[in-house]
């Protein structure tokens, strides 16, 4: 292919795959990545390759191939391919190997993972600060595990800040329905929700036109998403996984590259929110208003001090 | 005179249909300026490049073969079983299981995880099989209908009782499997495991139950005309509850082989999302249901999956390019394969509930 | 307890049937002619985003929705014609055909639109919803009925049509007799092939109806694979119903109406998991009381020619 | 005189198997012409190339004087030919008129217009004395009165030429009796009438001229004035028929005893209402009556295909009422059944699959678990020669047997179990004449070797033929029972229509 003969051109450039184990398309996280991975790419002179995969099985052998083809670092991602990275890394101790959004011990791997449910623990104060109806609602792409970080960290926040505000969820049962999801999201609209997050992948869109047709409010996850619809979308979660992405190819360059895990919270400014956290282009729309977001911010140094601390749903 | 033109199509048309379907693939690649023969290396090395990628070849084969038995199977004694999915799930389910929670240990334990998969991917579809038999449920739906229950209710049971939380705890997915309770590979390094070989044994040995056996014969009969066997002595509801409890326990067992062999658990959702159910219809419909044959269509379909994957790593072709081109050559080689079919398919096809 | 069911869900209802139904009504015109159509997801999936297409480059709904319509029935043709010409099997052919949807609305999304995952403009206008005059009036019915888009109205009316064609019209009623028995059918001289296309050309405008309603009714943005699944709802559908319009709109109907109801079941400490099984084990249910309907073709199969 | 239709020199191949050689044939204005000939002489694939169903391979067709060919059955509608088939093709879920006008339908803007169309198929009812129920459904119909569906069908659509395929087969004797009325109507109506069939009388009696095909070649056209049975016979098997074999009258053990026997109907009328008789060795119970009386409920009641509500079934002896059917086939059973293409075979398997059926089982046909096809192929060859069943090999799919071939198969398949007792359902339909002979020889010899046979027809000349006791079934029960010396056609048809033996000795 076209890499194998950019490679021998220029030998002397580091090579870098990025295995995906999904197809970048309905998660915008993987998207980020690769646009994170690139931007490094760019800056170092590294030659990039971004492999998506189609199913579990083929993670594997994308690792396995990418291993065989000799890159000098094999970046990928998500608890879906920890096993495979287990068996292909534990065989080739030799191989440098990093994995975002989950851990994987061993001494050739290096971990980023990230405590989304303390950005969510912002999210959800910011709800209940906010809401005048005192209900609020999040429409969740499925009941898994996983997800728990979301709605649970969410939860917290929301009772921390207004113990009286009802808390909605309904699960869309798929990650590229948002015409479920914005039924959904209309469903608790009607029950008097004045707030409801999205958090359903790609059915976020959905979730956004519901607001935007039945005026509530919502908010986006990982990137700033208040620019689709700024009088709605009032808030988003953020995930910094382009920022991972690059520190990690950065970490390489720099030769700081060590195993081991690199976590990400609000401390280290992985995961945030919007307006909270970070600026956003958009200005702040007034159901949450400057008062509120001050009080998040309080928040957020109480939990990067410790003196709050919002639970991890997958710790045991 | 008849016979022998018939023999050199049947081998002619699948080639011709194969030779078409890279033209119009190749005439798609040209559309989006993709290198088209670099793509067709890179498709042919990823399945069959070397032996790493003929080893993962077969390791996909695996599923959809033992699936594809299954379904052709079933269609032999006339009946359409889309249950695949769910037997293959709830199997692998069960097979896991077992391999966890069963005392013991060695080849013994794996050997009744694959018994216990089979078992419970053969009694799901039983359920189906009954139902048909006893209430005339549609067959063909009960079983698609039943997918989404099987697939709902293993999500449970690794999402909520059985989820492992050793680990990360954020997929819903059982314990791994201690290494004493798994199928070995057949090389080390590679994919491929001891699955494939008992998947072939298993097609020869459908090959030779349809062709030669009692059974084999009073399947056939069934499926060309339920009454004229009837009418023979066969027992009808019994027959087809054997057949959809084999047809059934093959999904079962691929499912299975999936957990024993290759991911050493049981994931929610790593068995539907590569979609070997529809897979393994389709080979057993491009091979008629003969056993041998589906031995190969499986193992096509599969080449043209593990190949996609090689376009995708070492060539800058979209990946959706490769699923173009690969339902386009499903498309050509349907059409000509069947060519060859043709009468005993057009008729074939409309006994029992196949619609 | 809270209600099971309110005003907000029902409305919700009538909407998520819509395509369910518009592409169950297009399978039904398939079964009825003999061809058991798995591929109603692709074609659902190529309305969807040909309807965006269409909306993008036109800014004519109309349009739009014919657009979805034509793309769909090429689709349909496709299925037709290796189905009728080359006589591949129709299983085969129909999944074939989702993947080929899947690859081409992805591939093209990037090509078109220049975006991965989803196309979405806020700027661009849906199908209006339209409150209808005196029904919006009437309490409770009202605003379950009202307030929809032309497209969830125009379903329930094909239904109607489709029910009408198929019993009262010379055309509708060559199609049946050839789903009866082909054999009689071409013994008559009737032009068995061109009504087969003319019914699989049928079934392709009404998915594609059903993808313009899925990207430009209920929502207005088109997503990968954002059909998810409702085209093996409307398979089910399809067969449910009996093949008959009326069945048909019953069957998604019921469909509808309990995945609703596992909808506001998720609000109950009951697994989510188990409640989305609901509607999958009420459909079972439903057809034990419809069971050994169609068996009496059975000997209509075993005719000979001679 | 012109002829309104010539066949020229017809050949047709299938492969390089000759259904048809240099056949000709003609059809004069308002004449009835029958085509006779053994099973697989031909006749249907010569009027399959005429009504456009299959292309001829050489020859040339002349309607009218002017050369035509037919790409399709439309062509050949158009032209004013219209055949019935051996095999109705009509749709049962629709209705008569349906039925009739389907193709040529009677609309408005588009719309099927049904009160016009029973209005039109009553009018050409009457016109031609053809009755039928037009609004009711085929499903529900007689054999007799779906013909005269077909027939209508076929005179709605214009032709004036009218093949009827075997149309006398599946008739009682009194709807025989009606069509053969209908087509001398007919033909003196104008129409010109081509008649398949097996029955030689019906020949005489309906046709003006007959033309005899053997082995895909015509071997004797003439005026039916100008012959008589005997001489036809000869032409169509090249042999004079045997006289039927001698019976000595001998005393049985009941061998299949019939108690109370019970199946109640969908609509609550019972379809079997306690039926009882027995079956003794050496003798053959024939059964009469119009089909739909309950004999298909009585047989399958017996081979154990239907589940009965009460009463028992003994055989010999042995109570196998809660039996599967296998187990009564071996307690002694076989069934020659009266759909061959429902029950008796799977016409898309090969005719070794077909012959098979119940030998799989056995000990001399299996090992193990596998088919022993050593011992099976010389014993389907000896069937072929015995019953000269036409076949291109036994791999050739059923369904490309003739009708009359795959019965010789079934037969031969049936008493090939050499069972003691036999259940032989309309065992010659669609059977030549040569053929019939070798099945009805097979039935006695079963009888005078001490077997029991239990017949079915609808053939009252056959159950005449052939039976030692006569049951006549009415309404789902016995109506009355004829010895064979006291049987006569009348006192049987009397039984069949509802009357009573008292009346029928009158
Ligand atoms: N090669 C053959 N060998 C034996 N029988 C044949 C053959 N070809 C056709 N027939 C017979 O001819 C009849 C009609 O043929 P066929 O099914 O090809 O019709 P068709 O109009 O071409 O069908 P379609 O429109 O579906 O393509 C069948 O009943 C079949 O038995
Ligand atoms: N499609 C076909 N392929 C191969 N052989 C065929 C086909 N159709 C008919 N034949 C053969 O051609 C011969 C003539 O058949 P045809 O049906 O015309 O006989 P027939 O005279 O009508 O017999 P019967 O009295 O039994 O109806 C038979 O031997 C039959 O097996
Ligand atoms: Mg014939
Ligand atoms: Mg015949």
């Amino acid at each position: 292919g076209s890499t194998e003969k950019t490679a021998a051109k220029e030998s002397n450039k580091k090579r870098v795959a990025l295995v995906l184990p999904e197809k970048i398309g309905v998660n915008p996280f993987f998207q980020q990545m690769d646009e994170g991975a690139k931007k490094a790419a760019k800056e170092f002179g590294y030659d990039l390759k971004t492999i998506e995969s189609t199913d579990q099985a083929a993670i594997e052998e994308n690792l396995r191939a990418a291993v065989a083809e000799k890159y000098d670092l094999i970046i990928t991602s998500s608890f879906e391919s920890e096993d495979a990275l287990k068996k292909v890394a534990g065989e080739n101790p030799d191989q440098k190997f990093a994995v975002i959004d989950t851990t994987v011990d061993l001494p050739n791997v290096r971990s980023v993972t990230f405590r989304e449910q303390e950005a969510a623990y912002l999210l959800g104060a910011a709800a209940g600060l906010s809401t005048k109806t005192n209900k609020v609602g999040m429409v969740v792409a499925m009941d898994i595990p996983l997800l728990k970080k979301w709605t649970v960290g969410f939860q917290e926040g929301l009772k921390a800040t207004n113990p009286k505000a009802e808390f909605l969820v309904n699960y869309v049962g798929s990650f590229t329905d948002p015409a479920k999801a914005k039924e959904l999201a209309l469903l608790q609209a009607s029950k008097g929700a004045d707030f409801i997050a999205g958090a359903s992948a790609v059915g976020d869109l959905g979730v956004f036109e519901a607001a935007k047709e039945k005026n509530f409010y919502t908010a986006g996850q990982d990137v700033d998403r208040t620019e689709v619809d700024p009088a709605h979308v009032v808030l988003s979660q953020l995930k910094g996984t382009d920022a991972a992405a690059y520190e990690t190819m950065k970490a390489f360059h720099d030769g700081t590259f060590k195993a081991g895990v690199v976590a990400y919270g609000l401390k280290e400014d992985g995961v945030g929110l919007t307006y909270v956290t970070k600026e956003s282009k958009t200005p702040l729309n007034a159901f949450v208003g400057q008062p509120v977001v001050d009080k998040v911010k309080a928040l957020k140094e109480d939990i990067v001090s410790g003196k709050v601390k919002v639970t991890d749903p997958l710790a045991k | 005179m008849k016979r022998g033109n018939e023999h050199i199509q049947a081998i002619l048309q699948p080639l011709a249909a194969v030779l078409l379907g890279l033209l119009v693939g190749a005439a798609a690649m040209k559309l989006v300026d993709a290198p088209v023969l670099d793509t067709y290396i890179q498709l042919w090395n990823g399945a069959f490049g070397n032996l790493y990628f003929v080893s993962s070849t077969m390791a996909r084969a695996t599923p959809i073969l033992l699936i594809a038995l299954g379904v052709g199977f079933a269609f032999r004694a006339g009946v359409f079983n889309l249950g695949g999915e769910g037997q293959m799930v709830l199997g692998a389910v069960a097979a896991a299981l077992t391999a966890l929670y069963l005392p013991g240990n060695g080849m013994g334990k794996v050997l009744l995880a694959a018994v216990a998969g089979f078992t419970v991917g053969g009694g799901w579809s039983v359920f189906a099989g009954w139902m048909e038999s006893r209430f005339k449920v549609q067959l063909i739906i009960s079983t698609l209908l039943l997918n989404y229950i099987a697939v709902l209710f293993a999500s449970y049971l690794v999402s909520k009782p059985f989820q492992d939380k050793t680990g990360s705890a954020a997929l819903a997915q059982t314990k791994m499997l201690d290494p004493a309770s798994r199928i070995p590979k057949l090389f080390t390094g590679m994919t491929v495991h001891g699955g494939f070989i008992v998947a072939i044994v298993l097609a020869i040995l459908l090959f030779v139950l349809l062709r030669y056996s009692k059974t084999g014969y009073e399947v056939n009969m069934l499926g060309k005309n339920a009454s004229f066997a009837e009418y023979g002595g066969v027992n009808r509801p019994k027959l087809l509850l054997l057949t959809m409890f084999v047809s059934g326990g093959l999904a079962g067992l691929a499912g299975s082989f999936e957990v024993l062999g290759s991911q050493y658990r049981f994931v929610d959702n790593a068995l539907t999302v590569p979609g070997y159910a529809w897979t393994g219809v389709m080979a057993a419909l491009l091979a008629n249901s003969n056993p041998l044959g589906t031995v190969a269509a499986s193992i096509l379909l599969s080449a043209l999956q593990t190949g996609a994957m090689g376009v995708e790593r070492n060539t800058e072709v979209p990946l959706e390019i490769a699923s173009v081109i690969q339902a386009v050559l499903i498309l050509f080689i349907s059409a000509k394969v069947s060519f060859s079919f043709i009468k005993s398919k057009k008729e074939g096809k409309s006994n029992g509930t196949s619609v | 307890m809270e209600h099971l069911f309110d005003v907000s869900l029902l409305n919700a209802t009538l909407r998520m049937v819509s395509p369910i139904l518009l592409a169950a009504l297009g399978g039904m015109l398939c079964a009825r002619i003999g061809l058991f159509n798995v591929g109603l997801e692709g074609l659902i999936l190529v309305g969807a985003f040909s309807a965006i297409v269409g909306n993008y480059y036109t800014h004519n709904l109309i349009l739009a929705v014919l657009f979805a319509a034509g793309a769909s029935v090429l689709f349909a043709l496709l299925f037709g014609v290796m189905t009728i010409q080359f006589q591949a099997n129709e299983v085969v052919v129909g999944v074939a055909i989702n993947f080929l949807a899947l690859g081409l609305t992805t591939f093209l999304l990037r090509t078109i639109f220049h975006v991965k995952g989803a196309y979405y403009d806020k700027n661009m206008a849906g199908l209006p919803k339209w409150d209808l005059p005196l029904i919006s009036k009437i309490p409770v019915l009202g605003p379950i009925v009202s307030g929809h888009s032309p497209l969830v109205y125009l379903s329930f009316a094909a239904a109607i049509v489709l029910y009408i064609f198929l019993y009262r019209t010379v055309l509708g009623f060559r199609l049946l007799a050839v789903g009866y028995n082909k054999t009689a059918a071409r013994s008559l001289g009737l032009p068995v092939r061109r009504l087969q296309y003319v019914a699989i050309s049928l079934s392709g405008m009404l998915c594609g109806i059903a993808g313009a309603q899925l990207s430009l009714g209920q929502v207005t943005m088109f997503t990968e694979g954002m059909t998810s699944g409702r085209g093996f709802i409307a398979l089910v559908a399809t067969m449910l119903g009996q093949s008959h319009p009326l069945g048909v709109l019953a069957s998604s109907f019921l469909f509808g109406l309990t995945d609703a109801i596992s909808t506001r079941l998720q609000s109950f400490s009951v697994p989510t998991q188990l409640t989305a099984m609901l509607p999958y084990v009420l459909t079972i249910a439903a057809m034990f009381f419809l069971r050994g309907r169609g068996a009496e073709d059975d000997k209509a199969n075993q005719q000979s020619s001679r | 005189m012109a002829y309104k239709l010539e066949m020229r020199n017809m050949t047709k191949l299938y492969g390089s198997f000759a259904a048809n050689r240099q056949v000709s044939f003609s059809l004069r204005s308002g004449e009835v012409h029958a085509v006779i000939g053994e099973n697989g002489a031909g006749k249907t694939t010569l009027m399959r190339m005429l009504y456009g169903m299959e292309q001829p391979t050489a020859g040339e067709i002349v309607l009218d004087g002017k050369v035509v060919s037919f790409q399709n059955p439309a062509d050949a509608i158009r032209h004013g030919i219209g055949m019935v088939h051996q095999h109705f093709m009509l749709f049962p879920q629709l209705t008569a008129a349906e039925n009739i006008v389907i193709g040529h339908e009677p609309a408005k803007g588009g719309f099927l217009q049904r009160q016009e169309a029973v209005q039109a198929v009553e009018n050409l009812s009457k016109q031609y004395r053809i009755p039928v129920r037009a609004t009711a459904k085929i499903a529900g119909c007689s054999m007799g009165e779906q013909q005269r569906t077909e027939i209508l069908k076929v005179l709605y659509q214009g032709a004036d030429i009218i093949i009827l395929d075997e149309p006398t087969a599946v008739l009682t004797p009194l709807e025989v009796g009606e069509l053969l009325q209908t087509i001398r109507f007919l033909a003196s109506q104008g129409k010109s009438i081509i008649i398949i069939t097996h029955k030689l009388h019906e020949v005489m009696e309906a046709a003006d001229r007959v033309t005899v095909l053997r082995g895909g070649e015509v071997t004797g056209s003439m005026a039916v004035a100008d012959t008589d049975a005997k001489a036809l016979a000869a032409l169509m098997v090249g042999r004079d028929l045997k006289e039927m074999g001698s019976r000595p009258a001998q005393e049985g053990q009941p061998f299949l005893q019939v108690q109370d026997l019970s199946v109640q109907g969908k609509g609550g009328k019972p379809l079997l209402d306690c039926v009882s008789f027995t079956v003794k060795t050496g003798e053959i119970v024939g059964i009469a009556g119009v089909s739909g009386n309950g004999q298909s409920e009585l047989l399958q009641a017996v081979s154990g295909l239907m589940p009965s509500d009460g009463g028992t079934v003994l055989l010999q002896g042995k109570d196998v009422t809660k039996l599967s059917v296998r187990a009564r086939r071996e307690a002694g059973l076989a069934h020659i059944p009266e759909d061959r293409y429902q029950w008796g075979a799977a016409k898309d398997a090969a005719v070794e699959e077909n012959a098979l059926m119940g030998y799989h089982q056995q000990t001399a046909y299996s090992r193990r678990w596998f088919v022993k096809q050593s011992a099976f192929q010389p014993v389907l060859q000896q069937w072929i020669r015995q019953f000269s069943i036409k076949t291109s090999s036994v791999k050739e799919k059923a369904a490309h047997l003739s009708g009359g071939n795959l019965q010789k198969l079934i037969v031969a398949r049936e008493l090939g179990h050499g069972t003691p007792f036999l259940i032989a359902a309309e065992p010659t339909r669609g059977v030549d004449i040569g053929a019939m002979e070798v099945i009805h020889e097979a039935l006695i010899q079963k009888r005078n070797e001490g077997g029991a046979v239990l017949l079915v027809s609808s053939e009252l000349t056959e159950i005449l033929a052939l039976s030692d006791r006569i049951l006549v079934m009415y309404e789902g029960r016995i109506a009355g029972e004829l010895n064979r010396e006291k049987a006569t056609e009348e006192k049987l048809s009397m039984l069949m229509a509802g009357g009573t033996l008292h009346e029928a000795r009158e």
